[in-house]
């Protein structure tokens, strides 16, 4: 029913799919692996008309189709569920839901039949009661998840495409998610599934397609596969070798910063300590406190109980200046919105930090002539500082901002998914920046979602769960250590 | 994004916010005037009208660190006539209080744009609300302190600043005080915004997030962008009402015009584009329009239309070339 | 008022009822203390004369602000409008309907001028219909000089002096449009997308909402409103006035009123009801002071304290509704 | 793509422009229209017999006290009143147009002042200011109705739009009184303003003509276009310059802005080397024409301003050509003293038309005080009243 031949696209002039080729049959549940970066989402955008192609043809049942917009493609008959919300806060589930193709009778829209269908329909994907007329600002995380994949099945959706659509659930709801899978699947809806979560995608699908930086690498029967199998096609290469080494023990240095009892809106009873020289991961699904801690730490969102020492003494980050001036740096997981200002130049993004704190006239062009070494240093690559951060690659982006920070010499840094969407090199670079840093004695904590990224850096890892950390792992933990920790089933 | 990615390959690059699109319509219209009036290029009349054109380049410059920072001033307008006002009342004719009630005027002007600041950053009330009800406030109070008439009288002391020139200067001939004023302060404007503080006011009004998490004090740095944009209102009213004594019309819709100047100038309402060189271009080219139609004898009944028509223009392809958003 | 009940069913009353009783009562209070009577019938009738002119712009005005544009032009398109009716009657009843229509046509069209510039070729509202008020603004002071055309008697009749009760025809005629719009807003497909589009335009159209056509539809709508306050305004002026927008502060005093409503600047909450609670709030401040004899000066100082109030209190009961 | 739609808004919006450009330019290039005039078509406010009665006006004697301008009247025409005779004390409503200006602030002041004369009379004076706006003060008319008013004084904000109002109030059986500007109806007892706008126009025009040098350049310098009382003197202005076969070289719109003002003169003397006179259809921006001409170190060429105390002392300090034709704020003395004299039953005028009084260099030091406020108008016949001076300060 849908076919991708020789898909291809570019972002400003970085290639980001590369001749893609996709074949999805109605009834069937065909899963997209690959690692962060490899162009799941660009791809899954293309076929719901999110962006149009550069090159390559989109045929859906039987037609070849450029769609003009999101609204083309769900009117044909693809739904598609996105990896954030699209859920308007201030409206209700049922006109959430229907956002867009409203019930009509007698040209008004029917409230009443809008909210019996879509409690229908939460009811028929097995949901818990839901208040279809409350606004859905006032629902939890979970809640909301589920009315994102009310909100793409309501149009009778022919081909769904989940966009990890479990990251956010809990064990019962990944369970209900299932069932529905499956009930779809069995009512000939075709199903792209999108998922890091190996488990789940040798659970449900009939064929896997793995793609590799922008390309496909191959299309397998999920019953003639293994996971070893699947991850060297996504990997590609010996994980070991990947990462710059771990620190010896001989490095670890004092405990440089503890967090005692530490709670907030999201985090509960958190227990912590940095040393310095370390590099402690953090893992957990989406949503379990992993951000939320960062943040806490680096006083976005503060503690509201609980002590945070540093050397030993209390110390209170009540603001990202507070923390900055206690030498805690942080690079947000949302680079776009919290870390770049997209149409300043390489140069002021580098020195925004900097400058925030403030310093002498004198200093400044001091300043501004370690900044530039440093962006050689981190091998920033530009038309020159002076050009619009926007126009690099994310990988620059995100060495842009490391710089932002490394300038600034922090004691403590915090890392939330670093090398999200960034592509390979970037990474590598990124993550001997990491390591560096912990081998000048800085104290590092790194939050990841990449499972293998998570245990290459990691001198120790740090595993959250609904807000709480549910446990602590040593270097050379397995995947499946994580995971079990993260969704709480008992190894 | 979407488009736009594919539209930055088509489009020459021009840098977004620079000063080409500006700098060719100022061309445009100082041809024009040339082929109408060749007087006006001569350098006595270009600097005296520079020197009547001071007021509003301020308040441009001033309504561009509002601007850039992401807010809006509409306060501006009424800010300038109460001081006029003001001024005028607690001078009456006397000499000697010039020096005092020009530094109250600066003062309190900058008093004024705390206040918007404050408003705007710690009650979270959209800027365009809070200046709107500056705006009815300031006038209001100002007619209300003077029973709907002003009152006083501005000394020759005072007007000197917005009337006066330094007369028989050589090759330009003769050079208002206002000219030198705001060519100071242009310089100053332009020193600030390549400052520390200038490029973290643009990161703001790009990015407030990006800004606060590297350690950005937005709401402070709004705040004074509202403070400086109050003393640029100072200052031009200090100008004005010397250009023109004192009256209840002396800023009447200046903050229309100031905006309307700045966002010929290049710059992008709502933040983080632009340059404030732009802006008191943008209010240059404004004026030299002005000058034009009287030049040419546009009827005035007209006026409106071809500044409406102008700007909708002016915007409309930068927009175009503008590639994201 | 079963028409605000409606319009208010699914959400609490807004504030601004609150702060409208609490204002009235205390102005009933003030007036009564100094021996007069704060509604008379004449009052009465005069406070919703006042209040149908600028609600027929400000509900137009919540529409676009909804969407989370805004609409400069509406004094202007108002100031056309009265010329465009008065001057197609001719003071001839005959001419009533067509002259109201045209009146309704060519306001649609201004609409539909900003909506175009703004959703399509990307102007900032605020710029794009600052333009076009000037653009009318001149075409207006070139070619009139005062007043022209009259109104057909009937309309004068009817709409500018007809009352039922204490309730003038107009301030109905307010009720119809507002009521219509609380109908558009919750229960027709536009309505839900315009806020969709307010809220976050890009979850509306990854949602599959046309984003330019809604937003040119709201503009549209908000300028008919305005027309219809022009054609209100011809009938209880008897012609056509070209400075009748202008005068009244129309642009202004509508998002003031809209925003005193309840209804975020930024677009995406609020809705008809605050609004009309808006303009009734001004419009009983007027009345109030006008009993008074307060002086215009400090009711202006009054009505700008309390748009920064207004705003202000709904900006901190959002943050602390984000908090809990 | 993109480029193509940005051209369509240029032809849209450069169509719109043009659509408004259909009315012939007033200016130097103004061609000869329909009347033949140099400055173009008249308005449509201009009324032949209207024009030609102010003119008569201007030369007629006044009945009544002649120390007492706001008293007299001109071609009195007494109306019977007695059905409006009421014991007193009264309450006297006035509905007005706005405060927005300088005169309409000297005029209420003076006004209020009259009224505290008549205390024993006037038990309550009930003001509501329109704030400039028709409807309001539409509104504002039917309020005061409901408030048992024994006479009612409207100065209405528009004279179309006010005059349903006017009638409805009339309707009542309380007798109304209108003032400054007019109403269409003759329902009011009474209608009190001065000669009038084509007097006001006419007089300066006829020396600003007569002062210049012949075939000189004019720059009239207006307000605002669109308000009845200064289009009336414009239309009067328009057929002196016509007749005199005066060059107006510009019609310029100031909106009462004296910075504008400067820019628009600066802008004509650069255009045309020099101007040879200058007339306004109000005094408001008069200095600031003449300091643009200061500074840009010309003569100052015949002007006309209006009675207001900057103009005056300017024009003594100067020594300019100049004369003050006055639209009186005394005018706001003469509506009390009206409906007083109505509610004893005594007969009035109708219409009452004031004397109109011009300042020429002769009487010019009559009119200077140096103890006010230099937007103070001069003839406002108030030096009598209580408060004086500080009521007006």
């Amino acid at each position: 029913m849908l076919a991708l031949r020789a898909v291809g696209k570019s972002f400003l002039g970085v290639r980001v799919l590369d001749g893609v080729d996709l074949d999805v049959a109605p009834g069937e549940v065909h899963a997209v692996v690959g690692e962060n970066g490899a162009g799941k989402s660009t791809l899954m955008k293309i076929i719901s008309g999110g962006y149009a192609p550069d090159e390559g043809s989109v045929v859906f049942a039987g037609e070849t189709r450029t769609f003009r917009g999101p609204r083309e493609a769900r009117r044909a008959g693809i739904g598609i569920i996105h990896q954030e919300f699209t859920l308007l806060p201030d409206r209700t589930v049922a006109e959430n839901v229907y956002l867009g193709h409203e019930p009509v009778r007698r040209g008004l829209v029917d409230r009443r039949e809008m909210l019996a269908r879509t409690s229908a329909l939460l009811a028929s994907m097995g949901a818990g009661p839901m208040p279809v007329d409350a606004p859905v600002g006032r629902l939890g995380i979970a809640q909301r998840q589920v009315v994102e994949i009310a909100k793409a099945l309501a149009l009778d959706a022919r081909l769904l495409i989940m966009d990890e659509p479990t990251a956010a659930l809990a064990d019962h709801e990944v369970e209900l998610l299932y069932a529905l899978v499956r009930r779809l699947r069995d009512q000939g809806i075709g199903l792209l599934y999108v998922s890091h979560r190996l488990a789940e995608v040798f659970d449900l699908s009939e064929r896997i397609t793995v793609l590799k930086d922008g390309r496909r690498v191959t299309t397998v029967r999920t019953a003639q596969t293994t996971t070893d199998e699947l991850v060297r096609h996504m990997v590609g290469r010996d994980l070991s070798g990947y990462y710059p080494g771990r620190a010896a023990p001989a490095d670890v240095g004092p405990v440089l910063l503890t967090v005692r009892g530490g709670g907030n809106r999201k985090l509960h009873d958190v227990d912590l300590r940095l040393r310095a020289g370390e590099v402690v991961g953090v893992g957990g699904l989406q949503g379990s406190g992993r951000s939320a801690l960062a943040r806490a730490l680096f006083g976005v969102a503060p503690f509201t109980t609980g002590q945070v020492d540093l050397d030993g003494k209390p110390v209170r980050v009540v603001s990202p200046r507070a923390a900055m001036r206690a030498g805690i740096a942080y690079v947000s997981e949302d680079r776009k919105g919290e870390g770049i200002v997209a149409r300043q130049s390489v140069l002021d993004n580098a020195l925004l930090a900097g400058r925030a704190i403030g310093g002498s006239w004198s200093g400044r062009s001091a300043r501004t002539a370690r900044m530039r070494d440093l962006l050689g240093a981190v091998d920033v690559r530009s038309a020159g500082v002076d050009q619009e951060i926007r126009f690099l690659s994310g990988g620059n982006q995100q060495k842009v901002v490391l710089a932002r920070w490394l300038a600034l010499g922090p004691r403590v840094m915090l890392f939330d998914e670093p090398t999200r969407g960034i592509d390979v090199g970037a990474t590598s670079a990124i993550h001997d920046v990491v390591r560096r840093l912990a081998r000048d004695g800085a104290a590092v904590l790194m939050i990841s979602s990449d499972l293998p990224e998570l245990l290459g850096m990691s001198d120790r890892i740090v595993v959250m769960r609904e807000g709480r950390i549910a446990g602590e792992l040593p270097a050379g933990a397995s995947e499946a250590d994580v995971v079990a920790l993260a969704v709480g089933a008992v190894t | 994004m979407t488009t736009g990615d594919t539209l930055l390959r088509r489009l020459p690059r021009v840098r977004a916010g620079g000063l080409l699109p500006i700098l060719v319509i100022l061309g445009v219209l100082l041809i024009l005037v040339a082929i109408r009036q060749p007087g006006f290029l001569a350098p006595g009349s270009l600097m005296s009208f520079l020197g009547r054109s001071a007021p509003i380049i301020l308040l441009a410059a001033g309504q561009y660190f509002v601007i850039v920072s992401g807010e809006f001033d509409l306060s501006v307008g009424s800010l300038v006539t109460a001081q006029v006002v003001i001024a005028a009342r607690l001078i009456d004719g006397e000499p000697d209080r010039t020096w005092p009630v020009v530094a109250l005027v600066i003062v309190s002007s900058a008093f004024v744009g705390l206040v918007n600041g404050v408003i705007t950053t710690w009650l979270r009330v959209p800027s365009f609300i809070t200046t709107l009800g500056m705006l009815l406030i300031l006038v209001g109070a100002v007619y209300f302190w003077s029973d709907g008439s002003p009152k006083g009288e501005l000394s020759e002391q005072f007007r000197r600043f917005g009337r006066r020139a330094f007369e028989d200067v050589p090759v330009f001939g003769r050079v208002p005080y206002a000219l030198l004023v705001v060519l100071v302060l242009a310089l100053l404007a332009i020193v600030l915004m390549r400052s520390d503080f200038g490029r973290t006011l643009v990161a703001v009004g790009d990015s407030p997030r990006a800004a606060e998490l590297s350690g950005v004090r937005v709401a402070r740095t709004r705040t004074i962008a509202f403070v400086l944009s109050g003393v640029a209102a100072g200052v031009a009213a200090i100008l004005l009402g010397g250009y023109s004594g004192v009256s209840f019309q002396a800023g009447s819709g200046l903050e229309f015009s100031a905006i309307t100047a700045v966002v010929l100038g290049g710059v992008a309402l709502g933040g983080g584009r632009g340059a404030v060189l732009g802006a008191m271009l943008g209010a240059l080219t404004l004026e030299l329009l002005f000058a034009l139609m009287n030049f040419s004898g546009v009827s005035g009944t007209v006026r409106p239309a071809v500044q409406g028509a102008i700007i909708l223009l002016a915007v409309a392809v930068s927009a175009a070339r503008s590639p994201s958003d | 008022m079963s028409a605000q009940s409606l319009l208010a069913a699914r959400r609490p009353v807004p504030g601004v009822y609150l702060a409208l009783v609490l204002t009235v009562a205390i102005g009933w209070l003030v007036v009564m203390l100094r021996g007069g009577a704060l509604f008379n019938q004449a009052t009465m009738v005069s406070l919703l004369h006042v209040a149908a002119g600028l609600g027929l712009v400000a509900v137009g005005q919540t529409l676009v602000i909804l969407g989370g544009s805004l609409d400069l032009s509406v004094a202007y398109v108002v100031s056309l409008s009265t010329l465009v009716a008065a001057e197609t009657m001719n003071g001839s009843d005959t001419a009533l309907v067509p002259g109201v229509l045209l009146a309704l046509a060519v306001s649609a069209g201004i609409g539909l001028l900003n909506g175009l510039l703004i959703a399509r070729f990307r102007i900032n509202a605020f710029i794009a219909t600052l333009g076009v008020g000037l653009l009318l603004k001149g075409y207006l002071d070139s070619n009139y000089d005062g007043p022209a055309g009259a109104t057909s008697p009937s309309l004068v009749q009817s709409l500018g002096y007809q009352r039922i009760g204490p309730v003038p025809v107009s301030f109905l005629l307010l009720l119809v449009a507002a009521v219509a719009a609380g109908l558009a807003l919750n229960r027709t497909r536009f309505g839900h997308h315009l806020l969709a589009v307010g809220g976050d335009a890009e979850v509306a159209r990854l949602s599959g909402v046309r984003n330019q056509r809604v937003l040119v539809t709201a503009h549209v709508l908000c300028s008919l409103c305005a027309g219809l306050a022009g054609v209100y305004l011809a009938a209880r002026l008897g012609s056509g006035a070209p400075r009748v927008g202008t005068e009244g502060i129309y642009d202004l005093e509508s998002i003031a009123a809209v925003v005193i409503g309840g209804t975020a600047l930024a677009g995406g909450r609020g809705g008809v009801a605050g609004t009309v609670g808006g303009v009734l709030l001004l419009a009983s401040i007027d009345a109030i002071f006008n009993q008074l004899e307060v002086d215009s000066f400090a009711k202006q100082v009054v009505r700008g304290v309390i748009i920064i109030a207004a705003v202000a209190v709904y900006a901190r009961r959002t943050i602390r509704k984000g908090r809990s | 793509m993109r480029r193509t739609r940005a051209s369509i808004v240029a032809l849209v919006v450069l169509s719109l422009a043009a659509c408004s450009t259909d009315q012939p330019a007033t200016g130097p290039s103004g061609a000869p229209s329909a009347t033949g005039a140099g400055t173009g078509e008249q308005s449509k406010f201009f009324v032949q017999a209207d024009y030609d009665a102010e003119l008569a006006m201007l030369g007629a004697t006044a009945t009544g006290p002649a120390d007492k301008p706001w008293e007299q009247v001109l071609n009195p025409k007494m109306v019977e009143t007695t059905k409006f005779k009421k014991k007193g004390p009264h309450k006297i409503c006035f509905s007005n147009a706005a405060l927005n200006n300088p005169w309409r602030q000297v005029g209420f002041k003076t006004m209020q002042a009259e009224v505290e004369t008549h205390r024993d009379q006037i038990s309550e004076f009930v003001h509501v200011d329109a704030e400039g706006k028709d409807q309001k003060q539409i509104a504002d008319i039917n309020d005061l109705l409901g408030k048992g008013c024994d006479a009612l004084i409207v100065s209405p904000n528009t004279t179309a739009t006010l005059t349903p109002a006017v009638e409805a109030a009339c309707r009542t059986g309380i007798p109304v009184v209108v003032f400054d500007r007019g109403v269409e109806t003759t329902c009011p007892v009474t209608y009190i303003n001065p000669i009038g706008g084509y007097g006001f126009g006419h007089v300066g025009a006829e020396f600003v003509a007569q002062k210049m040098k012949p075939g000189g350049k004019v720059l009239a310098l207006r307000i605002l276009p669109g308000v009845d009382v200064l289009e009336t003197r414009w239309s009067a202005a328009k057929l002196v310059f016509d007749r005199a076969k005066v060059d107006v070289v510009g019609v310029e719109f100031t909106d009462g802005d004296p910075a504008k003002t400067k820019k628009i003169v600066d802008d004509y003397l650069q255009r045309h080397g020099t101007i040879d006179g200058i007339w306004m259809d109000a005094g408001a921006v008069a200095v600031a024409a003449v300091e643009a001409f200061q500074d840009a170190g010309k003569p100052v060429p015949p002007i006309n301003g209006e009675d207001q105390l900057d103009f005056l002392r300017m024009w003594k300090d100067k020594g300019l050509t100049a004369i003050a034709p006055t639209y009186p704020t005394y005018q706001w003395r003469t509506p009390i003293i009206a409906a007083l004299r109505i509610l004893d039953g005594k007969p009035v005028s109708d219409p009452w038309k004031l004397p109109q009084p011009t300042i020429t260099q002769e009487n010019l030091g009559d009119y200077l005080d140096p103890a006010m406020p230099p937007l103070h108008y001069a003839m406002c016949g108030c030096t009598g009243l209580p408060g004086y001076p500080q009521r007006w300060k």
